[in-house]
């Protein structure tokens, strides 16, 4: 298919249905606005799914439609250009159903893609813990069978995000007693809406709370309810990590493109475009964002049959957490003292998200300094400290 | 020039870090801000400033400095900032004798609790100002509107810069918040620390009483008021950006990550490190500026001129605003996810980190002035 | 647009980074400059982006940016950059077809080795040039002064750009080093690796076919040659970064201290972490860039219009000048006491880093005029 | 005595003395510049003993003057304000005397404090080893004694700062043999022009060689020219390096702020003073300046009776030798293309000079990591690593 065609449909559908009820989503969700309008949000993930547009890197036999890398590419950067809300599903598209395509079985396939597919089960994901941050081999959370071979689990997860608005989330635990680092750990799917199951609001420094600690307290779930065998919980969870690095993540180039836009009409507006080392930094955010940019498209060359490293695909994650991080300081800076006040515009209160939110960016998923440890490991060949 | 504090300084300084250690309320309820207002002043710091044949302590920038350094290590939320720092300062560096006399004994013993209105962020600008003033017999109508006043609800008077109409001049008035015609609307503020309001002012009468101001050195007062402000503004954001280094000093010894305490990570160490060289940096620079600047007011003969003082407190104040965004940056960051929570402190400070860094004068701002001075003279 | 490297195209970079390992010279003695020259014409590499029908390979911005990278890397001081990335350039963007028939065989096969002169630092604003042609007859003289041209004593030819006199316009001269009048002056240089001299135009008469311009494109042309040369240096840039990460890499993996090598320190790792995100990053920039540079030029739709082309190359520009910039500081820094010897490499590039940071307009000059795109249109 | 008469002698002597054959040698000399006319600014040191104005802090009874800090700082101030040259005889005053007055025996002391009062005797200090570079504890440098008492060195050490212009150098050297880390090391006091000793240059990135190798084959030296007792050389080494960080590294910021007004005089003169985003950098500089001058004030601050950690002395090195370097980037960024060239210009050779020669302020004594180690273990409690 050719890609402008396709981009030219994408965009056509998403005028003729973004609009109406669904009208006031533009540009709404994602994280730090997560708890704007989510009943209402999967909804539209429903809609998408009627308009094909949920599963599109999937194969064929599952339901996806098998697009090449730039098509999914040119798909995301026209619904985000299109104003295309925070995707409610994005979890489940991207993180679970890739896992269980790669390493479920038919009957977890069978189970749980098409829930996926079409925006009626939603998921969580079940991996930090109070006392592993950064470090998943540190994980205590326990998992044992019952006689009947249902499993059961005992423990805490934290920074899920979403588990309030869930159905589904997937666990990393460890089913080998006595079993340390990445031994002896097991992955399950678990449904959230049980005895066994409490989920407390996070409160986050802006006051509001789209992450939860997830408690499990003798929790259940079937027994064919694991993904791959008991012990091997820790390659599961790797794969995973790697599908999270995937191509959804280029779309996220498009809403920080809408962002600094949002940048460049306050500033415009508010007289901060005429202060020049205000300008300074507006280009260099600019400038910035074309190398993510130009990272990312980095990312989809090909290069069938090597086995080097991809640098860019290791410096990804810290390079657009700091950028943003960053962006979210200057947006301040520009907005000025009015920036003290929760604001009503849309630009601005934007903006002050991503300057309370952005935060998290350089802490979750591995924090700025885990990153490097392993930029300079697998990227530089440097020893293990 | 001796920056060694005297025996009497230490001893405030001992008293305010116990004392706020104890009471510092950024936690606490709302309920509890008067008593600790009240507390305040009965330790007579209101007073620190305000000359002796005022009834005040006739001390100095350096006393005043160490509360505003203890104050921001503990994110205190009372009117002493703007009753203290803003009014006392307008009414010393601008106000005439008589409403000196008037006014700030009040002031200094908790009778009224005050805020300052000039323009936006406080500039002094007589362009930036958002009121205006017209004659009205012996005394003035007040119109306008202030988008963001320092206010938390427990203010009893403004000082407010208006210029004043068919004229080139500002005047500075006493306004009860009470007035007829002024509308006060609390505004829902990201640091909830420094509550903030609007003050609309439709036709406000006051009296001829209620000008304050000595005309001859009204613009230069407000314009020094600033300076001196954003100095004792200084001091506070490095007691703050001391507070983020202890936090996460504190927490990075006892979390524990791959087997170890965070803290024995070098990364880690060299992060606090270099939080540490910008606060103490910037502590040295506040500290200083602020034995010039009393050592100064001692002696007409070592007096700063403006722009020197402009120039020494730019600074100071440059430094304790980078400083005070670093360290709370790096707080949150040291702090890992939990950094990121309403439960942990660091995000107070970081709130008030980049209140601070607005608020009478960005970086930028000072710095360009202060290029000006270098660079734009033969 | 697709950034995969064609077959072809991965073959020319090896075969340079290989050829370059072995012959790349800022070690090796000045005598040895004229024998690596020849060589890099046999190869082809002056070639590349002179089009097929004057002889030449017909290649684009990619492959010359893939030498550029590797040169950049190995610090090779011959005449590549003053003939090919500037003088072929300026004669591409701005000279006349009958011009280019002329000249550009030559330059492609080393029958001649060129510079350009512009105004200082290679800029392309008709204000800041420094030489001026007066018309005599058929032909002109030419006079003036040009401070600092890349020359590195093997030069046969400049291409100067000059002010017309009695007229707005400019002119492209095409002026023989060794002509009666031109006096060229070696300066003594921190970047051994990119000689420089003056060039003194004394009433230096040449023929109406000196003038090698489009009198309709010059002014655009040089502006373009201007922007592309950055690109192509953005390309050396990225290449001397990756190298000072390596030279760290591989110094602090073998330098014991305390017990240990360097490189199992987690504050090192992280330093080199650092290095590796700025250095790719402006990698993948200067790659897109030029892939879309290419792709530009050999399709007229997509054709990218002079604000496009001047963003892009400003975002490859900048993000390569402070990589290098950065990675030959910390090369120096983390090599300790031998990386301030003139023994170790890391100088060679904290000299070209800072030569190649000030040459085709510094960092804050490629800023500002992007700001006034994003600002200053409605 | 009253400070501002004390400024006013100083600088009324500096006026009729720095004059004639020495009027070059002004603002010469120092890190950086220490190839220049050394033979004159040893000449100059004699002057200067003459003056009065070597050991102003030395007590009276070792032929100093006793002066308190403020003046002994007020002394440096009005040096550099008057263009003093940077001081041949700065190692000898401030490192080997303090260490003489301190641990040294009375014959020492009245064998080397008055050559070094005179200026007629110049040190250079011997403690870095090509193994060894921030990390005294290594130290390889062999010393033993031979029957008749006589001390004899073998090794090399490395950095050593006008080793070719000295006629002493005090070396930390192994005296046990076996013996590792801080324990087994003396203090010695070795004369550099003999047969057993030979000085190589070490070319520095500028092209010139202001710091040496010096290589000890069988050296000798008398038997009582060690500091302390054999074995406790680390002890003196460490009270050594207290006294490096003294009174006279205050005179270091009039320098730096001389460098400044330099940097200003360029960029007013060629435009640069114009642009905005170097008008912020300035106006960064002057405040950072500010900085390591109140830093410098605070520690002159009387804490008698108190053992808390400074820190503001703690942090001194690192703040300072950063500063120095963003100062050399930033001048090269005023002067611009012309930087490329070296200058005849005083100025913009002396911030050229700045530029290049600082690379070593963030290393020698102490690399920046090194200080970060010290600041965080000593200032903030961090634990060892």
């Amino acid at each position: 298919m050719n890609e402008q065609e396709f981009r030219k449909e994408v965009a056509a559908w998403m005028a003729t249905h973004l609009v109406g009820r669904f009208a006031c989503l533009k540009h709404r969700g994602g994280p730090g606005d997560e708890e704007a309008y989510p009943a209402l949000r999967k909804e539209w993930e429903q809609e998408m799914a009627s308009g094909g547009w949920v599963g599109l890197g999937w194969p064929k036999e599952h339901g996806g439609r098998d697009l090449p890398l730039a098509l999914q590419l040119a798909f995301h950067e026209e619904y985000v250009r299109a104003g295309g809300p925070g995707r409610m599903g994005h979890i489940g598209e991207t993180l679970t159903a890739p896992t269980l395509i790669a390493l479920g079985t038919p009957e977890q396939q069978r189970r749980f893609l098409p829930g996926i597919r079409e925006g009626r089960e939603y998921w969580a994901q079940g991996y930090s813990e109070p006392g592993a941050g950064s470090d998943l081999a540190a994980i205590s959370t326990r998992c044992w069978q019952d006689e009947d071979g249902r499993w059961r689990l005992q423990g805490q997860k934290v920074w899920t995000s979403l588990a309030h608005e869930s159905d589904w989330i997937f666990v990393i635990a460890r089913s080998t007693p006595g079993s340390v680092g990445r031994e002896g750990l097991s992955f399950l799917l678990v449904p959230l809406d049980q005895p066994g199951i409490e989920i407390h609001p996070i409160r986050q420094l802006t006051g509001e709370a789209e992450f939860n600690s997830v408690f499990f307290d003798g929790a259940v779930t079937e027994a064919d309810c694991i993904v791959g065998q008991p012990g091997e919980g820790w390659k599961v969870a790797m794969a995973l990590l790697g599908f999270e690095r995937g191509v959804s993540t280029l779309g996220q180039q498009m809403h920080f493109s809408h962002e600094l836009q949002l940048l460049l009409e306050v500033a415009r507006a508010n007289g901060a475009a005429q202060d020049p080392a205000i300008r300074q930094r507006i280009a260099d955010a600019w400038i910035g964002l074309q190398g993510l940019r130009y990272n990312g498209l980095r990312m989809l060359e090909d290069d069938t049959g090597s086995t080097k490293v991809r640098p860019e695909a290791l410096i990804y994650k810290y390079a657009w957490s700091n950028w943003h991080r960053d962006l979210g300081q200057l947006a301040m800076d520009v907005i000025g003292v009015a920036g003290d006040v929760r604001s009503d515009e849309d630009a601005v209160r934007r903006l002050q998200q991503v300057f309370f939110f952005s935060r998290s960016d350089t802490i979750y998923a591995g924090t700025n300094e885990i990153q490097l440890n392993i930029i300079s490991e697998r990227g530089l060949g440097m020893p293990r400290g | 020039m001796n920056l060694t504090l005297s025996d009497e300084q230490r001893a405030l300084q001992e008293t305010a870090a116990d004392f706020l250690a104890e009471q510092g309320n950024a936690r606490k309820d709302v309920q509890d801000d008067a008593g600790l207002w009240a507390h305040i002043v009965e330790l007579g710091w209101a007073a620190v400033q305000v000359p002796e044949e005022l009834d005040g302590l006739g001390l100095g920038a350096v006393e005043l400095g160490l509360l505003m350094e203890e104050m921001g290590r503990r994110l205190v939320r009372t009117p002493f900032f703007s009753t203290v720092v803003l009014a006392q300062t307008a009414l010393l560096q601008a106000g005439s004798a008589h409403a000196q006399q008037r006014c700030l004994p009040a002031l200094a013993f908790g009778a009224q609790a005050a805020t300052l209105i000039l323009g936006p962020g406080l500039d002094a600008d007589p362009a930036t100002l958002t009121v205006h003033a017209r004659r009205d017999g012996e005394g003035w109508h007040l119109h306008g509107e202030a988008a963001q006043v320092l206010d938390d609800g427990q203010i009893d008077v403004a000082y407010v810069a208006a210029r004043l109409e068919g004229d080139a001049a500002i005047g500075l008035f006493e306004v009860q918040a009470g007035a007829t015609g002024v509308e006060r609307t609390p505004l829902e503020v990201w640091d909830l620390t420094r509550p903030q309001a609007r003050w609309c002012f439709d036709e406000v009468r006051v009296d001829a009483e209620a000008r304050v101001d000595d005309a001859d050195k009204v613009c230069a007062g407000l314009v020094r008021t600033r300076v001196l402000a954003a100095l004792q503004l200084a001091a506070e954001q490095v007691g703050g950006a001391a507070q983020c280094l202890q936090l996460a000093v504190d927490y990075t010894k006892e979390r524990v990550q791959f087997g170890r305490p965070v803290a024995t990570f070098q990364a880690v160490k060299h992060r606090v490190a270099e939080m540490m060289v910008r606060m103490e940096t910037a502590r040295s620079t506040v500290r200083g500026v602020m034995a010039r600047v009393a050592a100064a007011a001692e002696s007409d003969a070592a007096a700063l001129d403006d722009a020197a003082l402009f120039a020494e407190v730019s600074a100071a104040r440059v430094l304790a605003t980078e400083a005070y965004r670093y360290c709370a940056q790096e707080a949150i960051q040291l702090h890992g996810g939990v950094g990121f929570t309403w439960e942990y402190d660091p995000q107070l400070h970081f709130k008030r980190a980049q209140w601070a860094s607005q608020w009478l004068g960005a970086s930028s701002a000072w710095r360009e002035t202060l290029a000006a001075q270098l660079l734009d003279v033969a």
